[in-house]
């Protein structure tokens, strides 16, 4: 995969279009792991924009996001930075040869309420 | 029979070069109807035109095609050479064989072919042209401003002082609207009201300007030049003839536990209150939810106090119907409900609070006579964080999409303003751009920042929450791409405007057309600005779409240009090519009337003969040709073929296509 | 008789476009003085709106032995009568797939939109069409004889 | 059945004797027991001819256009299909609402005698309906058949049994769930190529003899005076003998039915070729459903409909094409 | 007496296509029509009502008259007769299959049509066509042939047929049919006089209790124009006409037409087409209309067919009880209740 083919199907995980992005800063004023963060939310947005992947695959950050989806909630553009966050790590574990979890291995009763994507990323996060 | 006569033009080369014009000239001669042809230079020239209106003459022309450029070009200069010669100027086709022929074809004898397929069909349309007549109704002299505030105070003010009557329609029981409320205004930072105020009262004297508060329009008839309106007159249950404003009655008033609307709900109001001290008119109203009286039976303790005995508990609505001749709306706005912004915890602190809850704070008439005191504990607050764009430029679906245009230029002046006045005060803003156009505007945002010393965070709050009595405004500073947090003792949110909402009504009432924003809707964005797409309906302040007060005054006065042009006129001609139902065949079924956006079709109920003696009445279409504008929107909706179009109509439109079609 | 069969061999078809006055008759001026080309058959009928544009009038066209039918009016939103081209829109997208359900090709109408500074686009669109045209043949289901034999 | 027929009856003597109305309109027997007639009772007397049954399929709406003017109250029987066209009606302002007194009566479907004629009986004397059963005696023989299979075609896909306006109702037995499958014919037409539905369609309107039965029938088509009879109108013609004519009226008796047909299948069922004209219909409401929303003319009898409505976005008149998927 | 067996009809129908067109009821679309016969149609012999009536054939629902030729400001009328007439002339036609009361109904439209001023479109037409009847055998309930005295069980006609189970017997009646028997003769065998008596008399005993058999006509007179005309019960009775056209154009014998202008690419083509008393239209004229109710349109009909045309035609009925009208009206409405409310039945 070319990185330009790379940039395209991160954003297309990814499922938002990081040029609604107003670069107002809301993401980052409420990220709770804003400290752990290596790269700040309102970031991941510009720099997947900029094409600039290689930093953010390399990120702590991927790891560091609780995946809370503050920056999702707040954003007044319909941007999703965490969406952003989950599809670079996808991306990464994908590069390692993991290709996802097994559905056996999700726990059998999980809460309606938590978002698929949240369970997705703290259990790949959580396993690696 | 027809008797129509030809002209082809050459226009130099232009037609000439690759169009035989001889030729086609020559063909038509041999088309039925075809009296005379011919084909000159230049036709639009004075001898072209002089020698179309000789043909005319000479030849007794019923009708006339001329076979030249685009009828955008000269329709109506040749329109004029047919009327100076006695023809009726809508007897008069173009054949565009220049722009949509000569230009773009290179054959000759392919030109020349398709030229005279268009002159043709021009012809077959022209055989089946009427004469029509402009037609023209009276102008009632009188114009209707709806809403008192700014907006609708200047445009009064403007076309009154241009002789003509004006009457202002006030939802509220005083005019002033939201100026009334500011303190003060950029760029100058003069004092609102008394900028606002002399011209409240120039309104009370105003010979010509009649101002009808705490009334709304209920329903409105007719069209530009003839608008019957019919306006509600709410009971105050104060005489206003009698009220001279002494304001005993409001010491008296025994309920006193009223929110206070025009402080935006800071402090409290007695049931029978004049709004605020310089009010226009300066008369009490009730509030028949809070008055003892309206509500139990039991008090009255307002009249008994009412030296003028103007208290009158039995108050109904009553209705006035006055005649207008144009209509300027100007209803204003109002700051969006925050529900859906829980993060800013404005629900929750009393020490949120908006922008225009501050200029009441602030503001020397208002609940803290000026002195800025923060709601909670009445302590000066030492640290205040402006937050902008509440609402406004979201697309989440939360607030609204659009700019609101005023928070950059109000917050720069509130920050300052508190800066000026209590230099101890910390002030930070986070914003997300800095809007600042306008004469003296970015140097006004300057000056707070470099002569004032407020502190600018280019960044976004993510969540304003309470510790400790502080309030914690978490956000980030882009800048540096830190997230900081700080300990505030005010917050100010830079709320989003929309329009008022009683615009809808006011829109559905005018058949004016208004946008997913609730905004209405301009008859062209850049030229026609100020005009509602329905005509002698002019649109002034927010109500069109945010805009601070400069920008407001000058659209108002421009509706009131507007408006004096309109009402200078004894009479208006109106666009002949308008839409005209065939009584006789028509249901009344209502589909057309659903389609016009001019609201120029209404329905009457008609006798009609249905032969041995009997009759019927049928429900059927009524066009007002004043109104109609001619888009033909209700002849294809009109299943029965009753609606058809003046100089467009079914059997003109129908005969081109068969001219067209003929190989 | 003879000049029937020659004029069988190349086929050249017939275009009716509409065009409201304000937008899209105009982009055809623009056309016109940009120097565009398109081919001569396509001849224009100028209404005040696309709105103007009845059902029955492209039926006409169709029985009087046109070949294609296009309906051109301004952008959606920039209608010079506010909304006249939304009503067209709804009605020519009915009407069309109604067509088409009667077994009349599809390519044979077409909506669209041109401004009054798209020359460019107009001759464009003109292209395109004659080109859809000339290869779908001549018009053949919704024709009436009766206007062709004549004799 | 019969105890309905008895109910309505009971109903029209006390509103003719109370002097509630001027008029009930109803079912007339005919010759036989298929052939009755819509007609209007203005005395007790005349009630002795009221029947209703299996073949009282006509929908009575269309007669109020000129009922409604009349001196005092016309009390109508509508079942449950007809209600959607009285509603349409009464938007377009062609019945005078306050006149009328809708009684709302019960429908098992309604029975097709050319079904019947069709099984190869002839010279029927006599049908006897009993629950899903039908006994048809003919001068040749009795033959028992299934309900089902002698239903209408417009019956065939019900598209329910709720009333969509009433004043009161004659409702005592249970009725028949809607048939959701209005749609299958047209899809099975929007699956076939361009050549095959033109050939459909050109052998069924060849058929056509233009008696106008259809469009005069039809609750949608109530204009004073029709396009087509009307000389100025630039398409009229009484004649089909062309192909374009025969396609012309009905296309354009489609368009200007769209969005105001309630798909009450009465062009289809008066039909003397059996041109199944409700498929025409059925297009427009399919595509209106699909491109702007589901839309059911005569559910209420206020508002636009979809063709004097729009959004800013609707699909584009070049993409809407097609039967394929949207 | 003639006969053939049914399986060989095929054979018949090609044989008489050698030479002559030949028009036969068959379905198409799931609706038996006068058709033009071919090989692999689908016939239907059976079939004892065509939807529309053969008079199709000789008056069609739409015609050409003539033909106005412009080019520029000339005009030049074209006959379209001449062509007509050399068509019919090379290839006459043969109606096969047509029943008692629609042959009974050309007899009435040739009282209309070819008395003087004969309508020459209809006479060469008329003129071209031999007619092969073919006796009912299976009559049904809207049946009143009878009443107006017509035998269905032995129609007139160039030629007479009838048809069982396994043939279908031939019998010429004029030189038109002798004609065409020659044609076709060798495909014939001889016999079948006894299984035609018995088909007749078997039907005889069903067309006797067909319900309408003892509709009443006796009312129906010139002297009782008035009165019929005057009666208060047309009202009520056509209350529920729509005002179509279904009853008169699937009618055998109503012959109205109107006469109209097409504008072509050369010109005009003035035609005529079938027009109908039930119209709002009908007879429109300059003044305006004559008929302004649908109750006088309703009431035109069927007192033409009743008592206008028998008091012109010697008595002759212009109803021939084919019952298409009884069986095709929308709304129920029909002749026969007519009969029945100003007439009544002979057994009342």
């Amino acid at each position: 995969m070319t990185k330009e083919e790379r940039i395209e199907n991160i954003k297309r995980i990814s499922g938002t279009d990081v040029r609604k992005c107003m670069k107002c800063g809301k993401c980052s004023g409420r990220c709770p792991a804003f400290k752990d963060m290596d790269i700040k939310p309102h970031q991941f947005v510009t720099m997947l924009g900029k094409g600039e992947i290689d930093k953010l695959l390399e990120s702590k950050a991927i790891w560091n996001c609780l995946s809370c989806m503050a920056c999702v909630e707040r954003c007044p553009r319909g941007v999703a930075p965490a969406a952003v966050v989950e599809a670079i790590r996808d991306t990464v574990v994908r590069m390692q040869g993991k290709n996802g979890i097994k559905a056996e291995e999700i726990p059998p009763i999980v809460d309606e309420l938590i978002p698929q994507q949240l369970l997705v990323s703290a259990y790949r996060k959580y396993n690696k | 029979m027809q008797r129509i006569g030809v002209f082809i033009c050459w226009c130099g080369s232009n037609i000439a070069a690759t169009v035989d014009v001889k030729k086609v000239a020559e063909t038509i001669k041999s088309e039925p109807g075809v009296v005379y042809s011919e084909n000159y230079q230049y036709m639009c020239s004075e001898n072209g035109q002089q020698l179309i209106k000789q043909a005319i003459k000479e030849h007794n022309l019923t009708g006339i095609v001329v076979g030249s450029c685009s009828p955008r070009m000269h329709e109506a200069t040749f329109r004029k050479t047919a009327e100076a010669a006695g023809l009726n100027p809508y007897m008069v086709e173009i054949a565009n064989i220049r722009e949509h022929c000569s230009w773009i074809h290179k054959d000759m004898d392919e030109a020349t072919e398709k030229a005279i397929v268009l002159v043709r069909t021009a012809i077959a349309k022209v055989k089946l042209n009427a004469p029509l007549q402009a037609g023209e109704s009276p102008v009632v002299k009188r114009a209707l401003v709806i809403g008192g505030g700014i907006a609708g105070i200047q445009a009064a003010l403007d076309i009154a002082d241009a002789g003509f009557e004006v009457d202002i329609v006030e939802k509220n029981a005083t005019i002033g609207g939201r100026m009334a409320q500011l303190d003060k205004t950029f760029p100058t930072l003069d004092c609102s009201a008394c900028i606002l105020t002399p011209k409240m009262v120039d309104c009370a004297q105003h010979e010509k300007i009649d101002i009808l508060s705490y009334s709304e329009v209920e329903e409105v008839k007719g069209f530009v030049g003839n608008f019957n309106v019919k306006i509600r007159r709410k009971a105050r249950y104060v005489d206003e003839t009698k009220c001279t404003g002494c304001k005993i009655c409001m010491e008296k008033c025994p309920s006193k536990k009223g929110l206070n609307t025009f402080n935006m709900g800071l402090n409290n109001r007695p049931a029978i209150h004049i709004p605020f001290a310089q009010a226009i008119p300066n008369v009490a109203v009730i509030d028949p939810e809070q008055c003892i009286k309206l509500k139990t039976g039991k008090c009255g303790i307002c009249q008994k106090f009412c030296g003028a005995g103007a208290i009158d508990y039995e108050q109904k609505d009553t209705f006035v119907e006055r005649e207008y001749g144009a209509i300027v709306v100007a209803t204003g706005f109002k700051p969006i409900a925050l529900d859906n912004f829980n993060e800013y915890g404005y629900a929750e602190n009393k020490d949120v609070i908006t922008s225009l809850e501050l200029e009441r704070l602030m503001n020397a008439a208002g609940p803290t006579d000026g002195v800025l005191l923060r709601p909670s504990d009445g302590k000066h607050p030492k640290v205040i964080t402006f937050i902008q764009c509440v609402g406004s430029r979201d697309t989440s679906g939360c607030g609204k999409p659009y700019c609101s245009k005023i928070c950059c230029m109000y917050t720069a002046k509130h920050a300052m303003l508190i800066r000026e006045k209590y230099p101890d005060t910390e002030v930070h803003v986070f914003y997300i751009d800095v809007r600042t156009p306008g004469k003296n505007y970015d140097e006004f945002y300057r000056r707070a920042v470099e002569q004032y010393g407020v502190d600018y965070i280019k960044g976004m709050v993510g969540k304003v929450y309470n510790e400790n009595g502080k309030l914690m405004v978490q956000g980030s500073n882009l800048i540096d791409n830190e997230q900081i947090t700080i300990e505030s003792d005010l917050v100010v949110l830079a709320t989003a405007i929309e329009p008022e909402p009683s615009i809808r009504k006011v829109a559905t009432l005018l058949t004016a057309s208004i946008d997913t924003n609730n905004f209405l809707t301009e008859s062209h964005a850049k030229l026609r600005p100020v005009e509602s797409p329905t005509a002698g309906v002019y649109l002034a302040g927010v109500c069109q779409g945010p805009k601070d007060i400069p920008e407001t005054v000058s659209q108002a006065s421009a509706c009131a240009a507007k408006v004096i042009g309109l009402l200078a006129k004894d009479k208006l001609k109106t666009n002949p090519c308008v839409a005209v139902p065939d009584e006789m065949m028509c249901n009344g079924c209502s589909q057309c009337a659903n389609v016009c956006a001019y609201g120029a079709i209404t329905y009457v109920d008609k006798e009609f003969r249905l032969g041995g003696g009997k009759t019927e009445i049928r429900r059927v279409a009524s066009v007002n040709p004043a109104v109609c504008q001619g888009c033909g929107a209700c002849t294809v909706t009109c299943p029965s073929g009753t609606m058809d179009l003046k100089g467009f109509s079914s059997k003109q439109i129908m005969s081109e296509v068969e001219a067209i079609c003929k190989k | 008789m003879q000049e029937v069969t020659t004029k069988k061999k190349e086929f050249t078809p017939n275009i009716v476009a509409f065009c409201c006055n304000w937008c899209s008759y105009a982009g055809a001026d623009l056309a016109g003085s940009s120097r565009l080309s398109y081919p001569a058959n396509v001849k224009i009928i100028r209404v005040p709106c696309s709105c103007r544009v009845n059902p029955t009038f492209v039926l006409k066209a169709f029985q009087q032995g046109a070949d294609g039918v296009i309906l051109c009016g301004c952008h959606p939103g920039d209608c010079h009568y506010v909304t006249g081209n939304y009503y067209t829109r709804r009605r020519m997208a009915l009407l069309f797939n109604f067509l088409n359900y009667m077994g009349i090709e599809k390519e044979r109408t077409r909506v669209e939109w041109v401004s009054a500074a798209e020359g460019q686009r107009f001759s464009a669109v003109m292209n395109d069409f004659v080109k859809t045209i000339t290869e779908l043949g001549e018009n053949k289901r919704l024709t009436d004889l009766r206007v062709k034999e004549g004799e | 059945m019969k105890d309905v027929e008895l109910k309505m009856l009971e109903r029209a003597k006390q509103l003719l004797e109370s002097g509630e109305v001027a008029r009930v309109i109803g079912w007339k027997k005919g010759e036989f027991y298929f052939d009755p007639a819509p007609a209007s009772f203005e005395t007790v007397e005349e009630l002795g001819d009221f029947v209703y049954n299996g073949f009282c399929g006509a929908n009575l709406s269309k007669y109020l256009i000129q009922a409604s003017k009349k001196e005092g109250k016309t009390a109508i029987f509508l079942k449950p299909c007809d209600s959607y066209s009285f509603n349409q009606l009464v938007k377009e302002h062609r019945i005078v609402r306050e006149n009328i007194h809708v009684i709302a009566i019960e429908c098992q479907g309604k029975l097709d005698i050319e079904k019947i004629k069709a099984q190869g009986i002839s010279a029927v004397t006599e049908v006897e309906e009993e629950g899903e059963s039908v006994t048809v005696s003919s001068l040749y023989g009795e033959t028992k058949l299934n309900k089902a299979e002698i239903l209408l075609g417009k019956c065939a896909s019900c598209k329910g049994k709720t009333h969509q306006v009433k004043d009161e109702e004659i409702i005592l037995h249970e009725m028949p769930a809607p048939i959701n499958n209005r749609f299958d014919e047209v899809a099975k037409l929007e699956a076939m190529t361009e050549d095959e539905r033109f050939a459909f369609w050109r052998e069924q309107l060849q058929k056509c003899i233009r008696c106008n039965a259809c469009r005069n029938v039809c609750p949608a088509c109530s204009c004073v005076k029709c396009v087509f009879d009307n000389p100025a109108s630039g398409i009229e013609a009484k004649a089909n003998d062309d192909k374009f004519e025969e396609q012309l009226f009905h296309i354009i008796r489609a368009f200007h039915v769209a969005g105001r047909c309630t798909d009450c299948g009465e062009c289809s069922r008066v039909c003397p070729q059996n041109i199944p004209l409700h498929l025409l219909n059925r297009k427009f409401i399919k595509d209106i459903d699909g491109l702007y929303g589901e839309f059911q003319a005569g559910e209420t009898d206020n508002g636009k409909t979809p063709l004097t409505s729009y959004t800013e976005s609707d699909v584009e008149p070049n993409n809407a094409l097609g039967g394929e998927a949207k | 007496m003639l006969k053939i067996a049914k399986e060989r009809l095929n054979e018949l129908y090609a044989k008489i296509n050698e030479t002559m067109g030949l028009f036969m009821p068959i379905k198409k679309a799931g609706e038996v029509n006068y058709h033009v016969w071919g090989e692999g149609k689908e016939v239907s012999l059976e079939t004892l009502k065509t939807v529309k009536s053969p008079k199709n054939m000789f008056f069609p629902q739409t015609e050409n008259m003539m033909k106005f030729k412009t080019e520029g400001k000339n005009i030049e009328i074209v006959d379209v007769r001449e062509k007509l007439a050399a068509a019919a002339e090379d290839k006459p036609f043969v109606m096969f299959g047509v029943k008692a009361c629609d042959y009974k109904a050309i007899e009435v439209l040739d009282k209309v049509f070819l008395a003087e001023p004969v309508d020459t479109y209809y006479q060469i037409r008329r003129n071209a066509a031999t007619i092969v009847t073919l006796a009912c055998s299976k009559p049904e309930e809207s049946c009143f042939c009878s009443v107006f005295g017509i035998d269905a069980t032995a129609p007139q006609g160039d030629v007479t047929t009838w048809l069982d189970e396994n043939y279908l017997y031939w019998q010429a009646n004029t030189e038109k049919g002798e004609n065409l028997t020659k044609l076709v003769e060798t495909l014939f065998e001889k016999g079948g006089e006894a299984e035609v008596e018995t088909q007749k008399a078997n039907t005889q005993a069903i067309l006797e209790k067909l319900p309408f058999a003892n509709l009443d006509l006796s009312r129906f007179k010139p002297e009782n124009l008035n009165e019929l005309f005057d009666d208060t019960r047309w009202e009520e009775m056509s209350e529920a006409c729509l005002g179509c056209g279904t009853c008169t154009f699937v009618c055998p014998t109503c012959q109205c037409f109107d006469i109209r202008d097409f504008k072509t690419n050369e010109g005009v083509i003035r035609y005529r087409c079938w027009d109908s008393c039930m119209y709002s239209d009908f007879t429109l004229m300059a003044h305006g209309n004559s008929h302004t109710t649908q109750m006088q349109r309703f009431r035109q009909r069927f007192m033409h067919k009743l008592v206008y045309y028998p008091s012109q035609n010697d008595g002759l009925y212009s109803c021939v009880g084919c019952g298409r009208c009884v069986n095709k009206c929308p709304q129920r409405l029909n002749i026969v209740k007519v009969i029945k409310t100003l007439g009544g039945n002979k057994n009342d």
